[in-house]
Formats: C-alpha cells, sequence, structure tokens
C-alpha cells in the first residue's frame, strides 16, 4: 500500500515537471504565478503521501507550512509588481 | 475494504491534478487557467487527503489533514481572487492605453 | 562611485583568472579533504544519543542545536541581529515607523489576514512547542511568525508600522539577551557558559527558544520590510491610534 | 529501495540540476525568481529524502515564503527605469 502511495507522489512529481513549460514559457507574470500555486498545491499533496508511505508524521508538519505560507508569495506578487504598485510608484513620483 | 476506498480515491485526486496540469498547460490564456486550477487545489487534494485518513484510520492524523486541506483551499480561493482581480487590471490598464 | 557596469568590466581584466584559480584551489582542496575522510565516522551522534536524557528535551536535534552546542545557535542569533543592524544602519533610521504604507486592505484580503494571522501565530506556538519532542523549533517557528508580519504589512494592515521604536528594538535583541543572561549566570556561579542544571533544562530551553523564536520573526519581518523606501517627513500622515 | 523509490529520487536529482541551471542562466529576472521558488519545493522534497524533516521545515518556511517575496521585490527594483530628478528638486 505505501508503494501505491509512492507511486502517486511520483505522479504529482511528473506534473509539477511538465507543469515547468509554464513557468518557463509564461508568457504573463500572472502565468508564472498561477503555475506557483498549482505547483504549492501539489507539493502539500506529495509531502502527505511520503509522510504516510514512510509513516513520518514531522513531515505532515511541512505540508501545514507550505499550505500556510502559500499565499505570500501570491500577495507578494499582487501588492508589489501588479499594476495597483505602479500607480503606488507613480502617487510616490507626483508627491516627492 | 479501506483499501480500496483509499486507492479509488488517491487515485481521482491524483486525475484531478491531471486535469489541473492539463489546463495549465494547454488552456489559452490566464483567466480561463485560473479555471482549471481551482479544480486540482481544491478536489485533488482533498481527495487525496481522505484517501489518507482512511488508510491511515487514527483521527488525530484525518483531523490534521483536514486542516491542511481547509488552510489550501483558503490560500487557494484568495489567490485566484488575488490574481484575477490582477489580470483584469492590467487588461483594463493596456487597454487604456492604447 | 563607480557604477556596476565598470565594476564588471574590471573583474574581467587578469583578476577573473586570479578568482577562478583561486576557486579551482578551494574546490581541489574541498575534494581533497572529502578522499581524506576516515571510513569509520567519528561523529558525535553517538555521544549525543549517550547524554540525550541529560538534555531535557527528546528530540536529537533540538537537544544539539539549544543544548549541547548552543552557543552556536546563540552566535547564530547574533548574526541576524548584527544584519538587521547593518541594514538600519545603511538606511539611517532606528525602527519600522516611517516605512512606506501599503494602501488599506480590500474586504478580501482583510477577511483572509484576519483568519490567517491567527492561524501563523498558532502553528508558530506549534512548532516551537514540538521542537521539544520531533521536528521544528525556534527558527522554523520564528519564520512562519515573521512570514505573518510581511503579510500584514503587504496586505495595508497598520500594525507593523505602528510598533514603538523602543518595543521593536528590544524584541530584536530578546532572543540575543535570553542566551546572555545564562551565559552571565552561569559565568557568576563560575559553571560553563552555557551549561543548564538538569533539572531545568527543558523549561530554560523552551524559554530560551520562545525569545529567540520572537527576535527571529522580527528579525526576518525587518529585513523583508526595511527595504522599502522611507516616507518623507513632510508627506507622512499621522498614525491612527490602533 | 523499490523501483518507485529510485525513479522518485532520481527525478527529485534530475530536476533539481536542471532548474539550478537554468535558473543561472535565465536572462528575464522574474523568470528566474519564479524557477528559484520552485526549486526551493524541489529541495524541500529533496531533504524529505536526505530524511532531514527539520531542513525540510525551514526550507518550506524561507523558501516558499520569505525568498519569494524578497527576490520579487528585488527583481521589480531592477526592471523599473531610475526615476528622473523632479525640476523641484
Amino acid at each position: 500500500m505505501s508503494e501505491f502511495f509512492i507511486g502517486i507522489a511520483l505522479f504529482l512529481l511528473v506534473n509539477i515537471v511538465a507543469g515547468l513549460v509554464r513557468i518557463i514559457r509564461g508568457p504573463s507574470l500572472g502565468d508564472r504565478m498561477l503555475a506557483l500555486q498549482l505547483f504549492g498545491t501539489t507539493g502539500v499533496a506529495i509531502l502527505l503521501l511520503l509522510a504516510e508511505s514512510f509513516s513520518e508524521p514531522p513531515l505532515r508538519d511541512v505540508a501545514l507550512v507550505f499550505a500556510l505560507l502559500a499565499v505570500l508569495a501570491m500577495v507578494a506578487y499582487v501588492k508589489l509588481v501588479g499594476p495597483e504598485s505602479d500607480e503606488r510608484h507613480a502617487r510616490r513620483e507626483e508627491s516627492a | 475494504m479501506t483499501n480500496v476506498f483509499s486507492i479509488g480515491l488517491g487515485l481521482l485526486g491524483s486525475l484531478f491534478f491531471l486535469a489541473g496540469t492539463f489546463g495549465l498547460l494547454r488552456f489559452p490564456d490566464t483567466l480561463s487557467r485560473l479555471h482549471a486550477l481551482t479544480k486540482a487545489d481544491n478536489l485533488g487534494l482533498g481527495l487525496i487527503a481522505l484517501s489518507l485518513a482512511i488508510y491511515n484510520g487514527s483521527p488525530a492524523v484525518a483531523v490534521k489533514l483536514f486542516a491542511i486541506w481547509l488552510l489550501a483551499m483558503l490560500a487557494g480561493t484568495t489567490n485566484c481572487y488575488l490574481l484575477g482581480r490582477n489580470t483584469l487590471q492590467k487588461q483594463q490598464q493596456q487597454e487604456s492605453a492604447s | 562611485m563607480p557604477s556596476p557596469q565598470k565594476v564588471t568590466d574590471q573583474l574581467k581584466a587578469p583578476s577573473s583568472l586570479l578568482l577562478g584559480l583561486a576557486c579551482a584551489g578551494i574546490a581541489l582542496f574541498l575534494i581533497a579533504a572529502l578522499i581524506e575522510l576516515p571510513d569509520e565516522a567519528l561523529g558525535l551522534t553517538e555521544l549525543s544519543k549517550q547524554h540525550m536524557d541529560e538534555s531535557g528535551v527528546e528530540h536529537p536535534v533540538t537537544a544539539v542545536l539549544l543544548n549541547f552546542r548552543a552557543y552556536d545557535t546563540w552566535l547564530e542569533v547574533g548574526v541576524l541581529l548584527m544584519a538587521v543592524m547593518g541594514m538600519l544602519l545603511f538606511q539611517r533610521r532606528s525602527d519600522l515607523r516611517d516605512i512606506e504604507r501599503m494602501p488599506a486592505p480590500d474586504p478580501v484580503l482583510n477577511w483572509l489576514i484576519q483568519l490567517l494571522f491567527p492561524m501563523m501565530v498558532l502553528v508558530s506556538g506549534y512548532l516551537l512547542w514540538m521542537g521539544k519532542f520531533s521536528s521544528g523549533g525556534a527558527f522554523q517557528a520564528g519564520v512562519v511568525l515573521g512570514a505573518g508580519g510581511v503579510l500584514l504589512w503587504l496586505a495595508g494592515h497598520p500594525s507593523v508600522s505602528g510598533f514603538s521604536g523602543r518595543l521593536f528594538r528590544f524584541l530584536l535583541t530578546v532572543g540575543f539577551g535570553s542566551f546572555l543572561l545564562v551565559a552571565f549566570y552561569n559565568v557568576l556561579l563560575s559553571q560553563a557558559i552555557l551549561d543548564y542544571p538538569v533539572a531545568y533544562a527543558g523549561t530554560i530551553i523552551l524559554i530560551i527558544e520562545a525569545a529567540a523564536t520572537i527576535s527571529i520573526a522580527v528579525t526576518v519581518a525587518a529585513l523583508i520590510i526595511g527595504l522599502q523606501p522611507v516616507i518623507r517627513d513632510r508627506d507622512r500622515t499621522p498614525l491612527e491610534p490602533h | 529501495m523499490s523501483l518507485n523509490e529510485w525513479v522518485l529520487d532520481g527525478l527529485i536529482m534530475f530536476t533539481l540540476v536542471v532548474l539550478a541551471v537554468r535558473v543561472l542562466y535565465t536572462r528575464d529576472l522574474f523568470k528566474s525568481v519564479f524557477l528559484f521558488i520552485v526549486f526551493g519545493l524541489i529541495m524541500a522534497l529533496a531533504w524529505v529524502r536526505l530524511k532531514a524533516p527539520d531542513i525540510a521545515l525551514a526550507e518550506a518556511a524561507i523558501g516558499a515564503g520569505l525568498t519569494g517575496v524578497l527576490l520579487l521585490d528585488a527583481a521589480r527594483h531592477f526592471n523599473r527605469p531610475r526615476p528622473v530628478p523632479h525640476p523641484k528638486d
């Protein structure tokens, strides 16, 4: 049974590797961000599967931390890189 | 019997991940790709977590898996909202510029 | 000040050959060291396993990091403190109060941080507590808490830049300081610098770890938030009471 | 070790090397940053396979959360044209 879980984990890792094409091709930063979001969830699933098949409960904590911090990169992207940040930048230039 | 359940759920979950990757690679623009990913996020991870919880059998582990799934869903939904709005804003910017 | 272009031009000259040679030398040295390694590892694994019951914790990694080799961790906390001091010095400020504020959060982000930030604090505490039994500990807990702070700032919550300077500096130094206090106490009793009495080791480690967690969190968050431009005094809006 | 584990380890190693090379040789800074974040994710899996959950935990916290924010911010600063001095100054 643990072989089955490792097999699924392997399959999910193959999914990540295939999805890398989207990170490399883009075209926009939003697409790359999107791929990252999928990888994050897939990584959580892989960690949970490995935790069960190698019976290493600490890996669930690693998955928990991954799931907890998944928003951070996206919020940073939206706030620091996107149109919102351009507006902020323009305002700062004006007021200076 | 529990093994059959967890194998079935695990396979189904990985199918959703496959669908998500397919959508990510094949769909034409950002917003439709966004639409494909929410499935992998919510259902793929949920089914795999359920499969593992059934196989493991311990209630404490099940609660933890459920919490991780909830967190991932929370992150997934807000990420989708943020990215969708961001993409729309960008499109509007480009339209008003041209 | 030379422009970046000039610096790279200068590097292209013979100095890059020297650099390459130096790197090759170091690589050779490392390979030689690897080959020279004794076949039978004389590592300290056995030694630390033998003394596990004196450490006050049940996880070998935590025992090594915070008891057997505590001075190592102490100095690491010190390095983080130096990093943040360097950044503050470079930007000529002593706290984060005049940092640029993000626009106020929209409803969805507001909802998100209201749910997620308490969870981050909870998970941070959980990781800290788990360090005693399994993986986890001050560093991981601190980074999760620091990430929470960064999230609050990114979402435009006013609390992060609302810290008073004195509180900010206290939180930055409390981790290093707690190690220092234990060391000072031990020196007074003329014991080894970071030797904990076996009976209280677990408690002392937990207290030091909690202090280190807070310091690491504030340091990590300050290192990221502090990179933002300073609002000039004239267009600085007064802080709302919060 | 079973065949599955061998393939898993091999794929992790292969992906890590490919990602590392691409991070270094990509011209677009943002693309590099994204590849580096994925590198962090795979690296966490590698630590897991090396039986070092402590380091995997640290890698997850730093790689998934903080380096991403820091590098995105840095890449944005490099990509934005330098502010021209305002006539008033």
